[in-house]
């Protein structure tokens, strides 16, 4: 028998080793979050004080929404190949294997909106001193994302009109996230204790990471028909 | 639990099921409904603070409770089908989810129409109001989830799965909307409701507000039931049962006319 | 009852657009949840024949070509 | 002659209102309850239903060491569809499926661990070379390659073409990525759907010598194929499938 963690190691390394050859689809939200971010001054005027204000919620929706963009990539080109399929047919519970999928689009998607994080914060003038909390929500939420992400796409991968409809789906259930990330940021701005709702965000953490591969593979068992 | 559900796996039982209780939600459904409407808009004393635009919370209250008890049932049924593999369950949950979706539609109608007089706005970003807007979301979500499948078994599992995923959401949602909303202060309905809905409420406006719930409850009821039936013989429409009861319902109609 | 006279009841104390849009919406759109469904029963009936012909087409089709 | 008596044919495997043999299985020694040892995956009474309309019903088969079966059928017979609820990717509407005496879905991660299916999307990666291709799924089988297997693409045809992504190959030449983890795996039992498609006549040549070679080491093969596959060098059992209205 194959150790679990071999199989967890070489599918991330695969998933990784195709993801870094389609670089664009990788920059692409990324780019994409800049655009949006950049906005906003241009929406609503560049008064450094409005921006301050709206700072973490813009941050966070932009954050979401260039999620929504990226996430089709984690089982698609896979369903399309049938890579899927073989995937479902390792010798492994598929909980790993899933797991081992959201951790790399975790890896690709987050990671780079980790790293330009203090780029937002310093285009949308958010106070330095509410940029560690700011990183620390993305930190904790950019995995709830990828694993509710991968419910989603799970759900919706055979259909070819997946797009909007995925939106609909998640964007719904990750309201809870928006609404204490942005809590923790304005507390942070405010000098308060950011303490509670990033304990909260800690918690959806584990919860996503502990429920979603069970209905990802419950998701990927309709789609795989 | 198998055991006891297995009958109602069978179409066929499933639908001789419902059409005994039908009657006994649509005329107690319809009778509650006269009474409750007619107690709640003349009979009963008008508000001290709000006076006569209280009179909403009478359709309001009643279906925003059940909007989130069909969601649930919703997802009861979405368990079910896919624990047991139960058809019929998936039929349920796509006789429920329009009727859940149409009583969130309701509760936010009367929602902003009861705004609109006391704060002068239509819309408040409440806590009551904006659950519930997130609740028809999850609503949409369901059905569109399905629809999007050409094959209804698939359409029905991925469905039941979401239905499952959004129960497990909803206290979420639910608790920190109304966190989020303690923390932007403002007036809303959901103050006023909790003041309706606390022991003190006297009992000329409780009473009638129960019937209405009640009533509520049991026309929804009844129209999940037509529903689920309905949709029991469209997917057996070529199966010998259905076609007897179809044409015994149509040499009825014909009498009747 | 409440109110002294019918104009006072429509009237609902200065209420009457707010109350009675809400009432009547709701009873709408119940209204229209019955109708679709008593509608749809319709058009299952009407398949449901069309199914019954087919089928009875069928089976004569094979009995001709079984003969 | 041994192929020969092996040859056999198996008719009407679909049911048309419930006039169906009770056993449809070929074997005529062995019922499905005193399945030997050999005995590697097992399917009872299996039935199919997609949309509205029913592929099978009451389909027995008993898979043993060095046997290959051959599924045949028109489009849309359901072939795809029996292999996939063969391998536990699609579960039966009825009927159950052993592999070694034991429900598959009990025993799924050792099942899967004998088990090598190759579908029609093949899982093969276009961004990553063959021999990444291979390396992945060599190494997840449990059977890591020690030395890059430049022996192997030249077995199967890709000699040269080994460093470049599997996208700007030929179809029949991504195929034959696909199946050269034939050659990497010792696995028992292989279920492949239409291996010989997009195949030259070589390509076929080697593929049925391996087969030969699998099913001598005491393999087995299910296979559905538009081609007659040459059983000359090993027992073919066929299953029929009708299209049903």
């Amino acid at each position: 028998m194959v150790a679990t963690r071999t199989v967890f190691l070489q599918l991330v390394k695969r998933d990784v080793r195709v993801a870094l050859r389609q670089r664009s689809e990788l920059l692409n939200p990324l780019i994409f979050l800049l655009i949006v971010v950049s906005l906003f001054p241009l929406g609503v005027g560049p008064g450094p004080d409005i921006l301050a204000r709206i700072a973490p919620g813009v941050i966070w929706v932009s954050a979401l929404l260039s999620a929504m963009l990226g996430l089709d990539r984690l089982f698609r080109d896979d369903f399309r190949d049938g890579a899927l399929e073989q995937m479902m047919l390792l010798p492994v519970s598929m909980e790993i294997s899933v797991l081992a999928k959201i951790a790399v689009h975790w890896l690709l998607t987050a990671l780079p909106v980790l790293l330009i994080a203090p780029l937002l914060a310093l285009l949308l003038n958010l106070p330095t001193h509410a940029w560690g909390v700011l990183w620390l929500t993305l930190l904790f939420g950019t995995p709830v994302l990828s694993a509710a992400g991968a419910i989603g796409v799970a759900l919706t991968v055979s259909l070819n009109k997946g797009g909007a409809l995925l939106s609909l789906l998640l964007l719904p259930l990750l309201i809870p996230l928006l609404i204490f990330a942005t809590a923790a940021v304005e507390a942070a701005v405010s000098g308060l204790s950011a303490a509670g709702p990033l304990a909260l965000i800690g918690a959806f953490m584990v919860l996503s990471l502990t429920l979603a591969p069970f209905a990802v593979k419950a998701g990927l068992r309709v789609s795989v028909n | 639990m198998w055991r006891w559900l297995h009958p109602y796996a069978k179409s066929e039982a499933t639908f001789a099921l419902n059409q005994k209780l039908l009657p006994w939600f649509l005329i107690p459904g319809l009778v509650l409904t006269i009474v409750g409407v007619i107690w709640g808009l003349a009979y009963a004393p008008p508000d001290y603070q709000q006076g006569e635009s209280y009179r909403i919370i009478f359709v309001h209250v009643p279906s925003a409770i059940w909007s989130m008890g069909f969601y649930v049932s919703m997802a009861i049924a979405g368990l079910i089908a896919l624990v047991w593999q139960i058809r019929t369950a998936e039929l349920a949950l796509l006789a429920i989810a329009p009727v859940g979706a149409v009583l969130t539609f309701i509760s936010l109608f009367t929602g902003a129409v009861w705004g609109q007089p006391m704060w002068g706005t239509w819309w408040v970003w409440d806590a009551r109001l904006t659950s519930q807007l997130i609740l028809l979301f999850l609503y949409l979500g369901v059905m569109a989830l399905y629809v999007a499948f050409e094959d209804e078994r698939a359409g029905g599992k991925a469905a039941s799965i979401l239905a499952l995923v959004g129960v497990i959401n909803i206290p979420i949602i639910h608790y920190s909307v109304y966190w989020w909303n303690t923390l932007h202060q403002q007036s809303t309905i959901t103050k006023v409701i909790t003041r309706f809905e606390s022991p003190s409420i006297a009992p000329e406006m409780l009473w009638p507000l129960l019937v209405n719930i009640f009533a509520m409850m049991a026309l929804a009821g009844a129209l999940v039931i037509m529903r689920l039936n309905n949709e029991l013989l469209r997917r057996e429409v070529h199966r010998p049962w259905a076609q007897a009861i179809l044409n015994q319902e149509k040499k009825e109609n014909q009498n009747a006319v | 009852m409440q109110f002294d006279s019918w104009s006072a009841f429509i009237a609902m104390g200065g209420y009457g657009v707010y109350v009675w849009s809400a009432f009547f919406v709701t009873f709408l759109c119940f209204g229209i949840l019955a109708l679709e469904a008593v509608w749809r029963r319709n058009k299952i009936r009407e398949e449901a024949q069309r199914q019954q012909a087919r089928s009875e087409r069928i089976q004569k089709a094979k009995r001709e070509s079984s003969t | 002659m041994r192929n020969l008596s092996a040859l056999r044919r198996v008719d009407p495997v679909g049911k048309i209102e419930g006039n169906v043999p009770e056993n449809m299985t070929t074997q005529p020694t062995a019922s499905p309850q005193s399945a030997d040892h050999k005995t590697l995956l097992a399917a009872t009474d299996l039935a199919s239903v997609r949309g509205e309309r029913t592929l099978f019903a009451d389909l027995n088969m008993h898979v043993r060491a060095g046997e290959v079966w051959q599924i045949e059928g028109p489009n849309g017979a359901g072939k795809s569809s029996l292999l996939r609820i063969l391998t536990g990717l699609l579960a039966p509407q009825a009927g159950q499926i052993q592999f070694r005496g034991e429900p598959i879905q009990n025993c799924r991660e050792a099942f899967h661990a004998e088990l090598l299916f190759i579908g029609h999307k093949a899982g093969v990666k276009a961004e990553l070379t063959a021999i990444e291709n291979l390396e992945f799924y060599a190494a997840v089988q449990g059977q890591p390659i020690s030395a890059p297997p430049y022996e192997l693409l030249e077995k199967v045809g890709l000699v040269g073409l080994e460093d470049i992504p599997a996208q700007r190959l030929s179809a029949g030449q991504q195929r034959r990525i696909a199946l050269a983890r034939l050659w990497l795996t010792d696995a028992p039992l292989w279920i492949l759907d239409e291996p010989f498609t997009a195949l030259d006549v070589s390509g076929i040549a080697l593929l049925e010598a391996r087969f030969a070679e699998h099913v001598a080491a005491g393999g087995a093969i299910i296979l559905t194929s538009h081609q007659a596959v040459n059983s000359a060098h090993f027992p073919l059992q066929r299953v029929q499938l009708r299209y049903q209205y």
